[in-house]
């Protein structure tokens, strides 16, 4: 037993423990359980972590037990420990940690907290294997077991129907990208005959070029491969086409946002991709469509997010644009460029959506930004993490001085994708800047609305709520009426406790400084080669040189995009009341292209939903019932009905009829002899 | 000549004969044509030179049956003016299937021309026609020998003939006393009878 | 000359007109039991010609046992129907039909 | 090891004849125990078959002859698939009595009688080495599950029992003409024997066709699977659960042990027709099973989609295909029984399987809907579970021949992820908008030892499957050599380009990597 | 030497002969006497078939009366079988007939009788014993049919049977007679020499002829008319003797016929044995889905059954027809089972009920009578494992051993259309509420026969497999 087995089974212990037990031993201890469990797995990853990063460690793997064997396909279950599953395993447990720490104040007042703990600490544990996979299957089950948690944790208010829809969407959505990415390890095991990923890895080189058959079509092997497996990561990482479901799972609780469909498990394609980066390098095309992929989400996701009133949807769309920015890293080679985003954006992602939990926290349930509005004061800690978060991934930063994490890594794809040789690279680099410039604006409307100007919470529904309960109560019955006309209803919001803030905090401190203090491992020419070396990371550091060598303007771009975004932002939401609406009025069609998300779930339901739901009655009832037991077994029992009922007419009591049957039997034989001899 | 004349005119009789037993619509007509078909019939075989068949035929038939199915028709109290001879609605296709099983018999045997028939040959043996010997004693003698017990089964036909007969129709008729024979036989005629020196006026004691 | 086609053609035909009187008829049992009478006679004729033309005399041994079992049969065709009278009250064929299907 | 003094199957077999002749003579309670005894008794012995069984030793273990029935030899002898199969079924059989504990309430004694003979059916089909022998048991099954079905099953059981009957009785007819045809040909009906005789390849395509008829049925494969819902649906739970759990593995047995070995060229003859029923049955039934309204319809639709995963896997002519297809029949086996019962903790309580009756069910049932969500999960093949091994396996090895059929068939992991779902949400998320529904009791702890067993398993085999893989592992590599000589070409038909000639770009692989670390 | 030892190769016949004299004289001088009677004619009949069983422990093999019988172990099998089954039917009578007002020391002569005529129908070897044989069994049971006098179904049924027997004896008889014209020979042997040769028209019509008299005894289609009304019209015991022995007996003699006389002229009537086979499986099921008197529903269900017993003499091989026998025997004690079972269906008024109202949820009210009635469908439809199965088995076995496969499939296929009603009986005593009008049987030697029959139908029924197929192969042999 090592330390990376109790990182791994430690969350599926406490998992099991608080929630099969929970009836045992009570809601309290199952939350402590698994929030111990946490720290414990958290305290012990940071010094992997830390040995990696400064070359006391080596990769290794640490079997657990055989899995399965079958003819020429083997694989086990074992942790693979290396710097990318050390970055991994740190911000898992880390964030992971936090947020289980968080929902002690967030979900203080859910009757059903062990269940969500346990649902956490299940998705950890999943999270974990899916990083120590040594092997695709293993990875898949991860990968799978993510998913499931997931799925649980969306619809954890299992009540509320829209839940249960957003979190079948997510599960189904996933499954088209699991399609893809199980087709790729099928392809992978028939072309290599192994599973186990530094084997194909080894192997890819000599099978570049070469060509396969799939679906009666010829295709580039390496190509193909790589691609059905992106697949999988475009699910999984909620890339344009399978993005879906992201926006939709905001449903679930916000911890559930914070932790899964932001730091960790929405990058598990990202992760895959860096892991399998050697394969990927195999394939220009695959990379292409990667870059290409992942650009147009992070400027589509980007513009959907201008325009969303829903602050975890904005933050999601968030999420879903920065995702894109890592995969058009990947796509243009820089994986460490990738991997740092993924590494800071899961600080400070998690940061933005703890932040706006704690503002939903504070505002009864309200999510909606139109009825926010100077938050400010009324709680100002949480204001001061977002600040920090909004800052961190707008990539605030004074070049050569230092700046916000999202500074460091986002620069550096922007940066990465310029100096790529790749393809498309300038396409990458083309939509970086301008979806940098959206992130700017949203990433600040998000905070004007919120934070700045004057309450507008008399709109809302859960506020008035609220305040009616109140006024039920009688408490408070005359101030209520009495400064309505401030727009804040007479509610008071209140800051959130210390369970929450000190995540808030912790996650903060991520969010400032994660870029600054280990950029130079991630990216660095040198020092990345030396950090990735322990990984099957494929790092180009000829391709990090470039990057840093690029000329300033491309440098200072990304800068600049941010500030206009900013400026544009201000200017619109603090400056002139009217302006959006104005705005949404002049661009009719384009704001509500943007507002219905590109139409895409209206597309999907024309295009698959209803169209399944249709086939499904139509082979039911016309293809069942109407035609196999119709002319199958129905058919054929009337057949014989009829015959039997022809047999029965013939046999009608009167002996004539009898004789002439036997006669007429008696003259087609003989005839049948006459015509034969 | 005289032989082939004979034949066509029992032949054609035998035919129009059996159609009218078909057709006629009394009963006992159709009894009465079946015997005039019966006697051609057995002049048919007359002709060839089977006697004692012939004559069996006319004794059997004519004798017994005939007259069985005579009684019968009468027995039964049936109003004959009710027993229209209709026929089924299918009588094309019967007559159709006749004529065709009728023309198929023909053509197939090969009656239809002279000679054409190739009979089968007989084994020579017991049963092989003697010049010497008449019809009926032939008969007589493989009846009796090879047949025997075939003629004792028949036999038994008729025996089941004879109590399916009485099982099936025989009712015990409860208005008529019948005969007890041992009683009869048993009785003494001292039982029966009895001397009685009546005194003159007393009348008569029973 | 007479040949055995003679008699072949008169016993088919007498055959066939006495197959047709079972099933032609709809009125009266009795007319049935008349046409199997005619069916055997058929036979007989056939059996006596063959008898005669094969010189073997097993034909009209044959066409004994036929008469008698004739004989036999039409008692016990009589006998039922006289049952069958008895209990309908009819003997038409057409109400011979209490059992179908 | 392996101890040929003890007819251990024989007495397998005896135990639930005997004991179901004593269920129809004594009273409803004593019955219920006696069954229950008997099964567990089976259960025992199967457990002492699995223990003594020798994964290394001799192909066929446990073998018996006698000849009791002139040519109907009773030789009786198992391989590890035949070991797997009926370990299945003798797990299966007391959590079927125990499903009937309460919810049957008419005629036990026969009730009982039934599922006993059903036990020893099933155990006899595959036990046994002599064709007939396999037939009659085979066939056999049919009575009591008609029965079953007839007696004690739903509203429209006439139509069903029928339908069951009829259709699979068909199928197989047409298999013992077969049957008869290869014992005259082979001059023995013996199995071990047959499966090492060589049929002339045109014989086999009518042979392979025969056969296919039986077992297309009782799998069921599209477009002949319209039983299966009928049933089903109409069965009493114990009934689906024999039904799903066992019944329907008789038909890829079947495949497995005549159509593979018995006719390879045939086989691989007919795999577009395979892979291509398989295919439409994926999509089709799973889209049919989402717009169902019935639970058990549901289940019974998706079952159809499953059995296609095996067809797929066992028509692959590989070791993974095949080691698959068996662990999806004893996944689907376990996970489908354990919906049905699932299905029938809830009915017992509502006595409807209409899904909008339901709904909320995770409120005042929340260890149902763990379990239910576990076998959800089960059957739309999450990793960790049974389901993911077997159609993993079958998948893969798929993929070796066409790579057409694994993507149409791995579409199923979206379709049953969407039906599956949709139901569990239905039935036990949601709103509590039925009074009733929301008033029924968690499951009792009867009903948890139904469940929890089954629930163990699945998990058991989906995290550690060795146990299950390794006795069939040496039959399986036996029947793949045995039908390699026909193995098909699959599609993928890879091309190397000759690397002197070759223009393709520079590639950075880890090796070069780590040499280009001082750049 | 020639008349003494041809008597004592049919001992067995002469006894029953004797036996049926005898009784019939006993009768006379005491009326009342049924019952006793049918106990001395099942002795005599005993006393037969310890005689023929003696037979064939010696493997005799002798012809009688100069070539019209023959004493063989394929006729003995035979007439053990009908033996037997008169015995059955003998057994089962007297308590129905009393009921009917009908038990006559007849019932009992006239089965002897005909058992005499069976006896010689299955040993013989010519044409004119062939004709006087089956004749006298007709006869019989022309009388027998009707012989519920007071019942109107009665008379009716035996009025058509007498009807259309006649018109199949005279079919029958003209084939015969044209067969031996154009043989020149009524004798078995001499027939099966001059087909040898090249045969003209007229001996394949005769054959045809032949064929089609006897398809009538054996109730094949399309000569199986009949079957249904005389089946439900005659008295139960008389339908179940029907149904049992005189089918083996014409089924026996179609096979000696066939084989002996016709053999080598397979092409001629191999066609017509596969086409009324497969005429009558397909018109038996067919006929039978619907009816609604259980005796009509037997009637068509012995339609059935007999197309798969012509399915192993469409075979022509020493197989098929000791598969053809095994069927026999199981089919005769399925049959004679089922009619038991039907005949213990009595109301409370003592009326016997035959329909299938009568027996719904039959199960519930009398289930061992349900079960007995259930192992016997299931048996006729030929499932596995009941015995019934074991009978088709080998008929198919026999089929596609001699390469018949066509219609060893089609046959089989059809047979699920059988399938169906005989799944009918059980849907409806099992499935169905109960109707409640039948009574416990008070007549044990119904419920003995019946649990008897039921057990060899039950799969216990393989044990005698074995011994089954031993003898059935001597018999078969004899014929070959």
């Amino acid at each position: 037993m090592t330390a990376i087995h109790f990182i791994v089974f430690l969350p599926l212990l406490a998992a099991l423990v608080a929630g099969l037990g929970q009836r045992f031993i009570g809601a309290l201890a199952a939350k402590t359980i698994t929030t111990a469990g946490l720290f414990i797995a958290a305290f012990l990853s940071w010094p992997i972590f830390i040995g990696f990063l400064n070359g006391s460690e080596t990769a290794y793997v640490q079997p657990v037990m055989s899995w399965v064997q079958s003819g020429d396909l083997t694989f086990d279950w074992e942790l693979r420990v290396d710097a990318l599953t050390a970055v991994m395993l740190v911000v898992i447990t880390s964030v992971s940690a936090l947020v289980h720490l968080y929902s002690w104040g967030y979900m203080e007042e859910d009757p059903d907290q062990p269940r969500f703990f346990a649902y956490l600490s299940l998705f950890t544990f999943a999270m974990l294997m899916l990083v120590t996979a040594n092997n695709l299957v293993q990875m898949f089950f991860g990968w799978e077991g993510v998913g499931l948690a997931s799925y649980l944790l969306i619809g954890f208010w299992y009540k509320k129907p829209s839940a249960n829809a957003a979190a079948i969407k997510a599960f189904v959505v996933n499954r088209v990208g699991d399609l893809g990415f199980m087709l790729g390890i099928f392809g992978i095991f028939w072309l290599f005959g192994t599973v186990s990923i530094p084997e194909i890895l080894a192997a890819a080189p000599d099978k570049v070029g070469s060509s396969i058959g799939f679906l009666g079509l010829r295709v580039d092997t390496m190509s193909l491969l790589c691609i059905l497996l992106f697949i999988g990561a475009m699910g999984k990482s909620a890339q344009l086409g399978l993005h879906t479901w992201l926006p939709d799972a905001m449903e679930g609780p916000t911890p559930v946002s914070a932790l899964i469909h932001a730091a960790t498990m929405v990058t598990a394609g990202v992760f895959m991709v860096c892991r399998l980066s050697p394969l990927f390098e195999t394939s220009q095309f695959a990379l292409d469509v990667v870059t290409i992929v992942g650009a147009t989400t992070a400027i589509f996701a980007a513009t959907v997010g201008l325009v969303q009133t829903d602050i975890k949807r904005v933050i999601a769309y968030s999420t879903c644009s920065q995702l894109g920015y890592m995969f058009f890293a990947a796509g243009t080679g820089a994986y460490g460029a990738a991997m740092f985003h993924l590494f800071t954006h899961a600080f400070f992602k998690a940061l933005l959506f703890l932040g706006a939990g704690s503002v939903i926290h504070a505002m009864h349930h309200e999510q909606d930004m139109r009825y926010y509005g100077g938050l400010r004061k009324h709680i100002p800690l949480t204001f001061w993490a977002m600040m920090a978060g909004t800052l961190a991934i707008t990539g605030v930063g004074i070049l050569g001085v230092g700046g916000f994490a999202g500074f460091y890594s986002k620069d550096a794809i922007i940066e990465a994708a310029f100096a790529s040789e790749s393809t498309y690279h300038m396409y990458g680099f083309a939509i970086g800047v301008i979806a940098a410039l959206l992130t700017s604006f949203y990433s600040w409307r998000l905070m004007f609305l919120t934070f700045f100007g004057k309450p507008r919470w008399d709109q809302s529904e859960h506020i008035q709520h609220t305040v009616h309960d109140h006024h039920d109560h009688g408490d408070h019955d005359a101030h209520a009426h009495a400064t309505s006309s401030d727009g804040t209803a007479g509610y008071h919001p209140h800051e959130s406790p210390w369970s929450m803030l000190m995540p808030l905090a912790l996650l903060t401190i991520g969010a400032v400084f994660a870029g600054f203090v280990f950029h130079n491992a991630f990216i660095d020419a040198d020092a990345g080669q030396a950090f990735w070396a322990n990984s099957t990371l494929y790092f180009n550091a000829h391709l990090m040189h470039a990057m840093h060598e690029v000329p300033l303007w491309v440098k200072l771009s990304s800068t600049v995009a941010m500030l206009i975004g900013l400026t544009t932002a201000y200017l619109m939401y603090q400056r002139s009341e009217d302006a959006p609406q104005r705005l949404a009025a002049t661009f009719g069609p384009i704001y509500r292209f943007f507002l219905n998300k590109w139409y895409f779930d209206e597309l999907y339901n024309f295009v698959f939903i209803r169209p399944a739901f249709w086939f499904g009655r139509l082979f039911w009832k016309q293809g069942d019932v109407g035609i196999i037991d119709r002319f199958g077994p129905n058919g054929s029992a009337a057949l014989v009905s009829f015959g039997s009922k022809l047999a029965v007419r013939m046999q009608s009591g009167y002996l004539y009829t009898y004789a002439l049957v036997m006669l007429l039997g008696l003259v087609i034989a003989v005839s049948w002899m006459m015509v034969r001899v | 000549m005289i032989q082939l004349v004979s034949f066509y005119i029992f032949a054609s009789i035998v035919i129009a004969s059996a159609a009218m037993v078909i057709f006629a619509r009394n009963p006992v007509h159709s009894v009465l044509w079946l015997i005039v078909a019966f006697f051609n019939a057995a002049g048919l075989m007359v002709l060839i030179g089977a006697e004692f068949i012939a004559m069996l035929l006319v004794i059997v038939y004519v004798g017994a049956v005939a007259v069985l199915f005579l009684f019968v028709v009468m027995m039964l109290d049936i109003d004959f003016a009710e027993l229209r001879a209709g026929f089924v609605k299918n009588v094309p296709l019967g007559l159709l299937l006749a004529i065709v099983l009728v023309a198929e018999l023909v053509l197939g045997i090969g009656a239809y021309q002279a000679g054409a028939v190739k009979l089968g040959t007989p084994e020579v043996g017991v049963a092989t026609v003697s010049a010497t010997v008449p019809n009926i004693e032939a008969i007589g003698a493989l009846l009796y020998s090879k047949y025997v017990f075939l003629f004792e089964t028949a036999g038994l036909i008729l025996l089941v003939a004879m109590v399916g007969a009485i099982v099936l129709t025989h009712r015990r008729s409860h208005g008529t006393r019948g005969q007890n024979i041992s009683s009869q036989v048993q009785r003494r005629p001292q039982d029966a009878t009895r001397n009685v020196n009546q005194p003159v006026g007393q009348g008569i004691e029973l | 000359m007479i040949g055995i086609e003679h008699y072949l053609v008169v016993s088919s035909i007498l055959f066939v007109m006495g197959v047709l009187g079972i099933f032609l008829n709809r009125k009266n049992v009795i007319i049935i039991l008349m046409a199997i009478e005619l069916i055997l006679l058929a036979v007989n004729i056939n059996l006596v010609a063959f008898s005669v033309f094969l010189g073997d005399l097993t034909g009209q041994i044959f066409a004994m046992f036929v008469l008698t079992v004739a004989a036999g049969e039409a008692a016990i065709g009589l006998a039922i129907l006289v049952i069958y009278f008895r209990g309908r009250g009819t003997i038409a064929v057409d109400d011979v039909n209490r059992m179908k299907g | 090891m392996n101890a040929p003094d003890i007819p251990v199957l024989s007495i397998m077999l005896a135990i639930p004849v005997v004991a179901a002749a004593i269920c129809l003579f004594v009273r409803a309670e004593l019955a219920r125990i006696i069954a229950l005894s008997a099964t567990l008794l089976n259960l025992l012995l199967g457990v002492v078959l699995w223990i003594n069984y020798d994964p290394a030793g001799a192909q066929w273990q446990f073998t018996e002859s006698a000849t009791l029935f002139g040519p109907i030899g009773w030789r009786l002898g198992i391989d590890g698939i035949s070991l797997t199969l009926i370990m299945l079924s003798v797990f299966l059989m007391p959590i079927c009595i125990g499903a009937s504990w309460v919810s049957i309430q008419k005629r036990i004694g026969e009730y009982m009688a039934a599922f006993l003979l059903m036990e020893t059916l099933m155990i006899g089909v595959f036990a046994a080495q002599d064709l007939l022998l396999f037939y009659i048991f085979f066939e056999a099954g049919l009575i009591p599950m008609y029965l079953i079905i007839g007696i004690w099953g739903g509203q429209d059981r006439i139509y069903a029992s029928y339908k069951f009957f009829l259709y699979t009785l068909l199928g197989s007819l047409v298999m013992l003409i077969a049957m008869l045809w290869m014992i005259q040909f082979a001059g023995t009906a013996d199995i071990p024997t047959l499966l090492n005789t060589d049929f002339p390849a045109e014989a086999q395509k009518w042979l392979w066709l025969a056969f296919f008829a039986s077992f297309a049925v009782k799998m069921p494969m599209w477009p002949v699977h319209t039983w299966l819902p009928d049933a089903h649906v109409q069965a009493p739970t114990a009934g689906s659960v024999i039904l799903a759990g066992v019944l329907l593995k008789m038909g890829g047995y079947g495949f497995l042990r005549f159509s593979l070995p018995m006719f390879p060229e045939a086989s691989a003859d007919f795999i577009p027709l395979v892979f291509g029923l398989s295919m439409v049955a994926v999509v089709y039934t799973s889209l049919v099973a989402l717009v169902q309204q019935d639970m058990k319809k549901l289940i019974a639709y998706s079952s159809v989609a499953h059995m296609a995963i095996v067809t797929v896997g066992l028509f692959t002519f590989n070791q993974q295909g095949i080691e698959g297809a068996i662990i999806v029949m004893l996944s689907h086996g376990l996970v489908s029984g354990a919906l049905f019962l699932c299905v029938g903790v809830i009915y017992d309580r509502l006595h409807t399987r209409e899904i909008s009756r339901y709904g909320g069910l995770s409120v005042n049932m929340p260890k149902y809907a763990l379990l239910f969500m576990l076998f959800t999960m089960a059957s739309v093949g999450l990793p960790g579970t049974s389901g993911f091994i077997g159609e993993f396996l079958s998948l893969a090895g798929a993929y070796k021949v066409s790579t057409w059929a694994t993507f149409i068939a791995t579409t199923g992991i979206i379709l049953g992820a969407g039906y599956m779902l949709y139901l569990y949400r239905r039935i036990a998320f949601g709103p509590q908008v039925n009074a009733d529904a929301a008033a029924m009791s968690d499951v009792n702890g009867r009903e948890m030892w139904l469940l929890a067993p089954i629930a163990v398993v699945v998990l058991w085999m989906g995290v550690y499957p060795e146990t299950f893989l390794a006795p069939i592992r040496r039959d399986v590599a036996t029947i793949v050599a045995r039908i390699e000589r026909a193995a098909p070409v699959g599609d993928s038909k890879l091309k190397l380009v000759d690397p002197t000639t070759a223009r393709y770009r520079v590639v950075h692989g880890p090796e070069k990597n780590l040499a280009e670390g001082s750049h | 030497m020639e008349l003494n030892a041809s008597l004592s190769l049919v001992r067995p016949e002469v006894i029953l002969s004797f036996s049926a004299l005898g009784l019939l004289l006993l009768a006379a001088w005491r009326e009342q006497a049924g019952r006793l009677i049918s106990i001395l004619a099942i002795v005599a009949l005993g006393a037969a078939a310890a005689f023929v069983i003696s037979f064939m422990m010696n493997g005799t093999n002798l012809s009688a009366f100069d070539g019209l019988l023959v004493n063989d172990s394929f006729g003995n099998f035979s007439k053990i079988l009908i033996f037997i089954a008169a015995a059955i039917s003998l057994m089962i009578a007297p308590r129905f007939l009393e009921n009917a007002g009908a038990m006559r020391a007849e019932y009992p002569v006239l089965i002897l009788l005909s058992c005499v005529g069976m006896g010689v129908m299955v040993s013989a070897t010519d044409l004119i014993s062939l004709y006087i044989g089956l004749e006298l069994q007709s006869l019989s049971a022309y009388v027998l049919a009707s012989f519920v006098r007071s019942d109107g179904r009665s008379a009716e049924a035996g009025l058509k049977y007498f009807v259309l027997g006649a018109l199949a004896s005279g079919m029958l008889l003209f084939g015969a007679s044209l067969v031996y014209g154009f043989a020149g020979s009524t004798s078995f042997a001499a027939i099966g020499a001059a087909m040898d040769a090249e045969v003209g028209l007229g001996l394949i019509f005769g054959i045809v002829f032949i064929l089609s008299g006897l398809a009538f005894k054996i109730s094949a289609a399309p000569f199986h008319m009949w079957t249904p009304d005389v089946y439900e019209g005659a008295p139960t015991p008389v339908t179940a003797f029907f149904a049992s022995a005189p089918k083996v007996a014409a089924i026996a003699l179609t096979i000696r016929i066939v084989l002996e006389a016709f053999g080598s002229q397979i092409l001629v009537w191999q066609q017509i044995i596969i086409a009324v086979a497969l005429m009558s499986i397909i018109i038996g099921a067919v006929g039978a889905i619907g009816q609604q008197n259980l005796k009509r529903l037997m009637a068509y269900s012995s339609i059935n059954n007999v197309g798969f017993i012509l399915i192993g003499l469409a075979t022509g091989t020493e197989q098929g027809i000791s598969a053809m026998l095994v069927y026999l025997v199981i089919y005769v004690a399925m049959t004679l089972g089922s009619f038991i079972c039907l005949m213990q269906l009595k109301d409370k008024d003592g009326g016997y009920r035959e329909e299938f109202a009568d027996i719904a949820g039959l199960s519930k009210t009398r289930p061992p009578l349900a079960a007995a009635l259930a192992i016997f469908m299931f048996s006729l439809a030929g499932f596995p494992p009941l015995f019934g199965f074991w009978g088709k088995l080998v008929v198919f076995n026999a089929a596609v051993a001699a390469g018949l496969l066509p219609l060893a499939v089609i046959g089989i296929t059809a047979s699920v259309i059988g399938a169906f009603y005989y799944l009918k009986v059980v849907k409806v005593m099992y499935f169905d509420d109960a109707a409640d009008v039948i009574v416990d049987s008070d007549d044990k030697v119904l419920v003995w026969t019946g649990g008897l029959l039921a057990a060899a139908n039950s799969p216990l029924g393989y044990f005698a497999i074995p011994a089954l197929g031993l003898w059935t192969a001597y018999a078969a042999r004899a014929l070959f």
